[in-house]
C-alpha cells in the first residue's frame, strides 16, 4: 500500500503537541478520580473547551457539516492522547460513533439537522447497537422496530451503551424484518428523553468510562437513510471505533510504560534501584517491545482506514486484537512492577489496569477479532468464510 | 510409620474424646480442655500443652477429630506462626504468657513485617525501637498487615541499630497492638475492599520483657516466621482437606466457631477472588453456552491443566514430606503456580463474560463476583511474597543457581533507602 | 479420588533406579547418534537386556501370558528414564501400543499365540492407526479391509508407524463397512512379512524414533476379536499410549533442565556464570515449574489409569498437552540458554529438542486434546458433546 | 529535503545513467566506473569512490538505478560492514588498498570477533595477537564466521595485552584468509547446514600496516562496525525494497550478478527458514484445509498480527530516521521481535502440518521446508545476538534503565574465563 504513512506529518506532531499539554491540564489523576463519581461521568466545561478550543467534538465530521473534516489518524492522534491521561468525556460515543454513523448511514437532510451539534460539541449523541449477552459485531443484533404513524417504534433493550444517559440523541440500531446478518438492518433516531425511553447508568468495570442499559418500550424513532440498508455502513463505524480504541489504548499502554520506568528508577529495594535488576530490565524490554508493536498496528490502521477503505475490517481486527493484548499486559505488568502500592486504590495505576481491561473487551474481544481475521482472509481468497469457522 | 504407635495413638484420642467432647460445650471452656490434655497441639512439646508427637501420629489425632467433627484449637490468622516462632525463640515467660490464649483463641494476632519503603526487602525495615533503660519506644509505619484492626498482640520487625549491616541491627518483639500509639487504618485496594491495613507507631511502647531472641537477632527469628508461612502458602490448607466435612456437625459450639471464623475471615472476603476462583469457570460456560466457543475451550482447557497440575504438584510434595522425603522450599513452587493460575483463570472469565466483563457490581455477571475476580487477580502475584521473590527463592535454593550481588553490605545508615530514617 | 497416590512407592523408586543405571550405561549420546544411522534405529542387543534382564518387553503384559502384570505407573516410570536418554528402542511401539492393543481387542486364543512372543521380547509388534493426514484418534480411520477366504484382506496405506519397519507383527486398524466413529473398527493382525505389504522408512524430524509409511495392496490379515469392535478399545490403548508418552517427555524435560543447569552454572560470560545473571534465574524458575507441572500430570495420569479406568481419556488429553507445551519449552529454553553452541549438531541438546518436537504432534498436538478434553467434560455433564466444538 | 538539490541530483545521475548504463557489460567492469564516477557509492566521501551525498540524497541516486533496473556495487556479506569500518578507522593505506575492490566486488571479506569461550561477551575474546617488531603473529579460535570458506580478508578482533582491563586489551586487525595458517572448518547445525565457519588460526600472519586504528583500541572499532551491523538487522533490507523489481531486467550482466549472489549466499540457504516463513503459514493452512480448524485460525491470526506490527515497527523507525529524527537502537528492537514471529511461526507450522510435522526430508511438508523451519528457528534468537543481549540493550540503551554491575574490570588475566589464556 504504496500512500501509507509510516510517520506522522510535521502538522499532526503539532497538534499531538497541541493535545498533549491540553489533556495533561484538564485530566491530572485528581481530575479522574472526580469524575468516576460524577453522575455524568464527564466535565461538561472540559467538554465545551474541547469543542471550541481544539475542534475535537467535530474532527472528523465533513467540514460542510461544521466539523473539521480530518481523517482518521487525527482522530487516532486525538483518542491516543486522551488514553494517556484517561480522559473522561463522550469523545468516543459522540464525536467518533455516532458522528460516523450518521455520515455513514443518514441522509443528506438528517446530516444537516443532527451533525452541526455533534461537531460543535452542543449535542451529544450516542450509538446503540449491542444487545444484553450478544456476540461483538452487528450481526447479532435482534431488536425489532415497526412502522408506526409515519415513523417507527422501537422496544427492546440496548446494552453496554457508551455514554448512552448522556446522549441528547440515541442511534439505535434494530430489524423490521426476519432477515440476519449484515441485511435488513437499520438504524434509527431517537431523542435520549423520548417517551418508552428508560435508560440506567451501569455499575462498570471502569468507572473512567460511562455505560448504559437503554430499555425501549414503542419509543418513537426516525429512520436514517434507507431501510434496511445501515447494516454495511454500521459494521464500518464499529471498525472505525475499534481502530479509534486501538490508538486510545495504545495511548494508555505507552503512559504506564513511562509512569512504570519512573517508579522502578527510583524505587529502592535491597540497597539498589529496581530497575537495576535484570530480570526487571528484561520484562520492560519486552514491554516496550509489545507497546511499540500495538502503536504500529494502531497507526497502520488509521492510516490504511483513510487511504484504502477495503482494508477497514481486517485492520480493525488486527489493531484492536494487538491492542487489547498488549495494554492487559501493560497494566499487568505495571502493577507487578509497583509492588504492593500497584494494587492500592490510592495509586493511579489501577486506573489504567481498569481501562485496558473493559477496553479488552468493548467492541469485541481479542479472540473474536482474530477470528474476523480470518474470516477476511478466507472471504478474500474463497469468496467467502469457512463453514468449519465456530462462532 | 510405625503401625503400633498409631494405633495406641489412634485408641488414646478416641478413648479422651469420648470421654470429653461435647458439642455443646463453650468453645473456649472445650479448648482450655484441649489446651489441658495437650490433644489440641500433640505435636507442641509435652510441657506447652503438647504431647510431642511426630507430624504422623499428629495427623492421626487429627483424623479422630474429624471423624467425630470434634472443634479443635484455633488456628485463624498468624496464631500458629506466631506460636511457632515464640516456641522457638520466646522466653519461658512469653511461652507462659502467650502460647495458651493462643489455642484457645482468646488473643488475636498481626503481623507487622513489611513497610511501604520496604516491599519485598523485609529486611529494609525503617521502623525504629529505642530503649530508655525501662522500655522500647516504636515509631514507624507498617503495612499489608491482616487483622491488624482486632488484633490484641503484634509480632514487630524493628531497628534497633543502624550502624549495623541491614539484617544485623534488626530486633523482634511482641507489641501490645490496644494502646494509644498504635494507630490503624484499613488500606483500600482497587477492587474495592480493605483487606490489608496499615498500622502507625507514634511512640508506642513495648516491655523489655518482650523482646523475642536477642538484642539485634531479629532477623533470624522473623525467618521462623516466615518459614512458616511459606509451609502454609502452597495451595493447599494442611492434610486435614482429606478428611473434613466427613462427621456430623450438630452442636452450639458450632456457631460460635462459625462467629469466631466470620470475624477472622470478614476483611478477606475477596481473598478467593484473587486466586481466580477456577471452580467457576467450567460451570459458567456451561450455563452460558459460551463453552460453544472454540477459543474458550482452548483457554479453559489450558485452565484446567495449569490449576489441576498446579494442585497435584503440591500433593506430590506434601506426599513426599508425609514420606519423611528432604522438605524443600514447595511454597515458593506453589505460590508461583497460583499466581499462573489465577492470571488464567482471570483470562478465562473474561473470555465467557464477554461483553459482560465491562459490568461490576450488581450489574456485573454473578452480582459482580467476575468484576472481582478480575479486579482482585493483579495482587496474588504480589500480596505475600511477589513473584520475583518467588523466583529468586527457587533459582537459588532450589536450583543453586548463584545469589544476586549485594548492594546493602556496610551499615545499613549507608545503604540506599526509599526514606530518609526519620 | 481417595486411590490416587500422589508418591512412587519404595518397590518403584528402587525399579527406577535400576533403571536409571541401566539407561545411563547402555544409552549415552555416543550410541543414541549411532543408531539415529542405523537400518532398524535400536540396538537388538540392548532390548534382549531390556527383556531378559528388565522385563521391560513384557512390564503390562499380564503374568498368564508371560509378562509382569504391572500397571501404568510402572510402565510411566520406565517411558521416564527411557526419555532421560533418548533410549533408542521400539518399547512404546510393541510393550505399549502393540501389547495394549493385543490385551483390549485380541481373542483369548490370540492373546495367547502373540503376547507370550511380545513379553519375551522376541516378536516386535507396531501399531498401525493413522493414515496419511489424518486427524489423530480413530474416529478417521479410514482404510478398509474385505472379507476374503475366511479371512480379511486389507488394502490402503499407514502413515507415522511407530516402529513399522521393524515389526514382525502389524496391528492393523480398518473398516469392514461405511461406519463412522468409534463404531465399525476392526483391528488386524498381519505379518511384518506377509505378501501386498510394503514398507518404507520414513524420514523422521526426530531420527531417534522410527516412522514407517505402510503401504497394503490386498495383504492378509486376520481378525482381532469382535468384528468391528475394536473401537472403544483402540481409543483406549491410543491412551495409554498418550500417557505413556507424556511420562517418557517428562524424562526428557527433567534431564534438559539438569544439563542447562549444570552447564549455566560453568559457563562464564562477562566475568561471571550465565547462571548468576537474574534474567536466566527467573526463566529457570519458571521452567522447573513448568517441568514439576508436567511431571505431576503424567504420574497423575499413570495413576489414574490404573484406578480409574473411566477417567482415561480426560486425563490422557490432560497429560499429553501439559507434556507437549513443557517439553518443548524446555528445549526452546535448553537451547537458548546454551547460546551459539545450543543449536550446533555435535551438542546434544538438538537431540532433546528434535524428540520434543515429533513428541508434540505423535499421538495427537496439544491443540487435539485441549479440545477433546472439554468434549469429554461436555459429555458427562450433557451426555454429548457440543454442536460448536469443531474439528 | 531540499528539493533543488534532488532535482539536480536525480537529473545528473539520470544523465551519467544514459550514458553509461550497458546491460550486457561486465559486471566488474562497469562497478569500476560505478567507482570512479562516484555514482557506486554517493553517499561516500568524494575522495574515496563517493560523492558526499546525504542519505536523502543518497536515495534519490538509488531510485533512479533503481528504475532502469542499472546494478549497482557490490553488497554483500559483511563488505559494508569492513568498508565503514575501514572508512571511519583505517589509514589512508587501508583505504587505498581495500574500499576499490570491495565496491568492485573483486574481494570477499568476513567478519572473526565470535569466539567459542565468548559467545554473548565479544570482549572477552582469547584470541592472541603477538608482535615480534615486524609483523603480527595470531593463535586462536574464531566461529560463528560466515563467508569465512571464500573470504579473502578478515576483520579480526584479538587480544594484545593480557594485563590491561578486558576492552582495553584489544585490536583490530585486517587477516589474510589466504594463507596457510588459517584454517576454515564448516559448523554443522542441528537443521542439518553449515551456515558458519569455525576458524583456527595457528602462527598465521598479520602485516603490521592492516592494525586498524591504535594498538588496544579494538573495542572501540569494533563497535562501529557492529553498530553498521545492528543498522542491517531490522528484518529488511534498506528502502530500496520500495522500488525494486520496477525495471526491466534484461541484459548478461545480471547473470554475472546473479551468480554473485548466488556464491555468496550459497551456505545460507536455511536462513529464510530460520525467520520462521511467516509468508507460507497462510497458503499452507488454506490450501490444506487446516484454516477450518479454530486453533489454527487463533494462532494464525496472532502470528499475522505480530508479524506485520513488527514490520510496521521496522517501517516507523526507518521514516523517522528518514526524517532526520533521531535514531535509536531500533536494530535491537526489530531483532528481539524477528525472534517472536520465528518462534510463533514454527508453532502455526506445526499446527498447520499436524502429524505430517513427523517428518522431514522428502518425506516432510513442502519437501522438508516445514522441518527445516522447525529446526532452524531456534537459532533465530541466539545467532548475531541473543534475545538476552538484545533486551540488556533496550533496557539500558532505549529504556535508560542502570547497567548490570560488572564482574570483568581490572586485568583481563584475573577474570574468570571459560578456558585459560592459552
Amino acid at each position: 500500500m504504496p500512500d501509507v504513512q509510516f510517520h506522522f506529518t510535521e502538522e499532526q506532531r503539532q497538534f499531538r503537541d497541541v493535545l498533549r499539554r491540553f489533556m495533561a491540564a484538564v485530566s491530572p489523576t485528581t481530575e479522574v478520580r472526580r469524575l468516576m463519581d460524577d453522575e455524568r461521568g464527564f466535565d461538561p466545561a472540559v467538554w465545551r473547551r474541547m469543542a471550541d478550543e481544539l475542534g475535537l467534538a467535530g474532527l472528523m465530521v465533513p467540514e460542510r457539516y461544521g466539523g473539521s473534516g480530518f481523517g482518521l489518524v487525527e482522530v487516532g492522534l486525538a483518542m491516543e492522547e486522551m488514553g494517556r491521561v484517561l480522559l473522561c468525556a463522550p469523545y468516543l460515543a459522540s464525536g467518533v460513533l455516532a458522528a460516523n454513523a450518521l455520515c455513514r448511514i443518514g441522509s443528506e437532510a438528517q446530516k444537516q439537522r443532527w451533525l452541526p451539534g455533534i461537531a460543535s460539541g452542543e449535542t451529544l449523541a450516542a450509538l446503540a447497537f449491542a444487545e444484553p449477552g450478544g456476540e461483538p459485531g452487528v450481526e447479532s443484533i435482534a431488536m425489532q422496530a415497526v412502522a408506526l404513524d409515519g415513523g417507527y417504534s422501537l422496544t427492546g433493550c440496548k446494552d453496554y451503551v457508551v455514554d448512552g444517559c448522556n446522549a441528547d440523541l440515541l442511534l439505535v440500531a434494530a430489524r423490521t424484518g426476519a432477515e440476519g446478518g449484515l441485511a435488513g438492518l437499520s438504524l434509527f433516531a431517537v431523542a435520549g428523553e423520548a417517551p418508552g425511553v428508560s435508560r440506567r447508568r451501569l455499575q462498570a468495570l471502569d468507572p473512567t468510562r460511562q455505560l448504559a442499559r437503554l430499555d425501549f418500550d414503542g419509543a418513537p424513532g426516525e429512520l436514517l437513510g434507507e431501510l434496511g440498508g445501515a447494516g454495511p455502513g454500521l459494521a464500518q463505524t464499529l471498525d472505525v471505533g475499534a481502530i479509534a480504541l486501538a490508538n486510545e489504548m495504545a495511548g494508555g499502554a505507552q503512559r504506564l510504560l513511562e509512569d512504570t520506568l519512573e517508579y522502578i528508577k527510583l524505587r529502592m529495594q535491597f540497597g539498589r534501584a529496581v530497575a537495576s535488576f535484570q530480570a526487571i530490565k528484561h520484562r520492560c524490554a519486552e514491554l516496550l517491545l509489545q507497546v511499540e508493536l500495538m502503536k504500529s498496528a494502531a497507526y497502520h490502521a488509521a492510516q490504511v482506514a483513510d487511504a484504502h477503505p477495503e482494508e477497514l475490517a481486517y485492520e480493525a481486527s488486527l489493531s484492536k486484537a494487538a491492542a487489547s493484548e498488549a495494554y492487559l499486559h501493560a497494566a499487568t505488568e505495571a502493577i507487578q512492577l509497583h509492588g504492593g502500592i500497584g494494587f492500592t486504590w490510592d495509586q493511579d495505576t489501577q486506573l489504567w489496569y481498569k481501562r485496558a481491561k473493559s477496553s479488552e473487551v468493548l467492541l469485541g474481544d481479542p479472540a473474536w477479532h482474530r477470528e474476523r481475521m480470518i474470516q477476511v482472509l478466507e472471504q478474500r481468497e474463497f469468496g467467502s468464510a469457512s463453514a468449519g469457522a465456530a462462532a | 510409620m510405625s503401625a503400633p504407635a498409631e494405633v495406641s495413638v489412634r485408641d488414646e484420642v478416641r478413648a479422651w474424646l469420648n470421654d470429653h467432647w461435647d458439642p455443646n460445650a463453650g468453645l473456649v471452656e472445650w479448648r482450655t480442655k484441649l489446651v489441658e490434655s495437650g490433644w489440641g497441639a500433640p505435636d507442641w512439646p509435652p510441657e506447652w500443652h503438647g504431647r510431642g508427637l511426630s507430624a504422623e501420629l499428629t495427623r492421626v489425632v487429627e483424623q479422630e477429630f474429624a471423624r467425630i467433627g470434634a472443634v479443635g484449637v484455633a488456628t485463624g490468622g498468624i496464631r500458629l506462626l506466631a506460636a511457632a516462632t515464640l516456641l522457638e525463640h520466646g522466653s519461658a515467660a512469653q511461652k507462659r504468657q502467650f502460647l495458651r490464649r493462643i489455642l484457645t483463641g482468646e488473643d488475636v494476632w498481626c503481623q507487622l513485617f513489611s513497610e511501604p519503603g520496604s516491599g519485598s526487602d523485609l529486611a529494609g525495615a525503617l521502623t525504629r525501637a529505642e530503649f530508655d533503660g525501662e522500655c522500647w519506644t516504636i515509631n514507624g509505619q507498617k503495612v499489608w498487615t491482616t487483622s491488624a484492626h482486632h488484633a490484641d498482640w503484634g509480632l514487630l520487625l524493628a531497628r534497633t541499630d543502624w550502624d549495623a549491616p541491614k539484617h544485623e541491627g534488626l530486633s523482634y518483639f511482641v507489641i501490645d497492638m490496644r494502646q494509644p500509639g498504635v494507630e490503624v487504618q484499613p488500606l483500600k485496594q482497587m477492587n474495592g475492599y480493605a483487606s490489608f491495613n496499615q498500622v502507625f507507631f507514634s511512640d508506642a511502647e513495648v516491655q523489655a520483657e518482650h523482646l523475642v531472641g536477642k538484642l539485634g537477632q531479629g532477623w533470624s527469628v522473623a525467618m521462623t516466621t516466615l518459614a512458616h508461612e511459606r509451609r502454609r502458602a502452597d495451595g493447599l490448607r494442611s492434610g486435614r482437606a482429606d478428611v473434613e466435612d466427613a462427621a456430623p456437625r450438630e452442636g452450639t459450639i458450632y456457631d460460635e466457631e462459625a462467629q469466631e471464623s466470620a470475624t477472622a475471615l470478614a476483611p478477606y472476603k475477596w481473598y478467593p477472588q484473587r486466586a481466580g476462583r477456577v471452580d467457576l469457570t467450567l460451570p459458567r460456560a456451561l450455563a452460558s453456552g459460551r463453552i460453544r466457543n472454540p477459543a474458550v475451550r482452548q483457554e479453559l482447557a489450558r485452565l484446567l491443566i495449569l490449576a489441576n497440575s498446579a494442585e497435584w504438584t503440591a500433593r506430590r510434595a506434601r506426599a513426599a514430606q508425609q514420606q519423611g522425603q528432604p522438605q524443600g522450599p514447595e511454597g515458593s513452587l506453589g505460590k508461583l503456580a497460583a499466581s499462573h493460575v489465577a492470571r488464567l483463570a482471570s483470562r478465562v472469565h473474561t473470555m465467557i463474560a464477554g461483553a459482560d466483563a465491562l459490568l461490576a457490581g450488581e450489574d456485573g455477571p454473578e452480582n459482580g463476583l467476575i468484576a472481582e475476580i478480575l479486579l482482585s487477580v493483579p495482587a496474588v502475584s504480589i500480596a505475600g511474597g511477589t513473584d520475583e521473590i518467588q523466583r529468586n527463592i527457587i533459582a537459588e535454593r532450589v536450583l543453586g543457581m548463584p545469589k544476586e550481588p549485594r548492594f546493602d553490605r556496610g551499615p545499613f545508615r549507608d545503604v540506599a533507602q526509599n526514606r530518609s530514617p526519620g
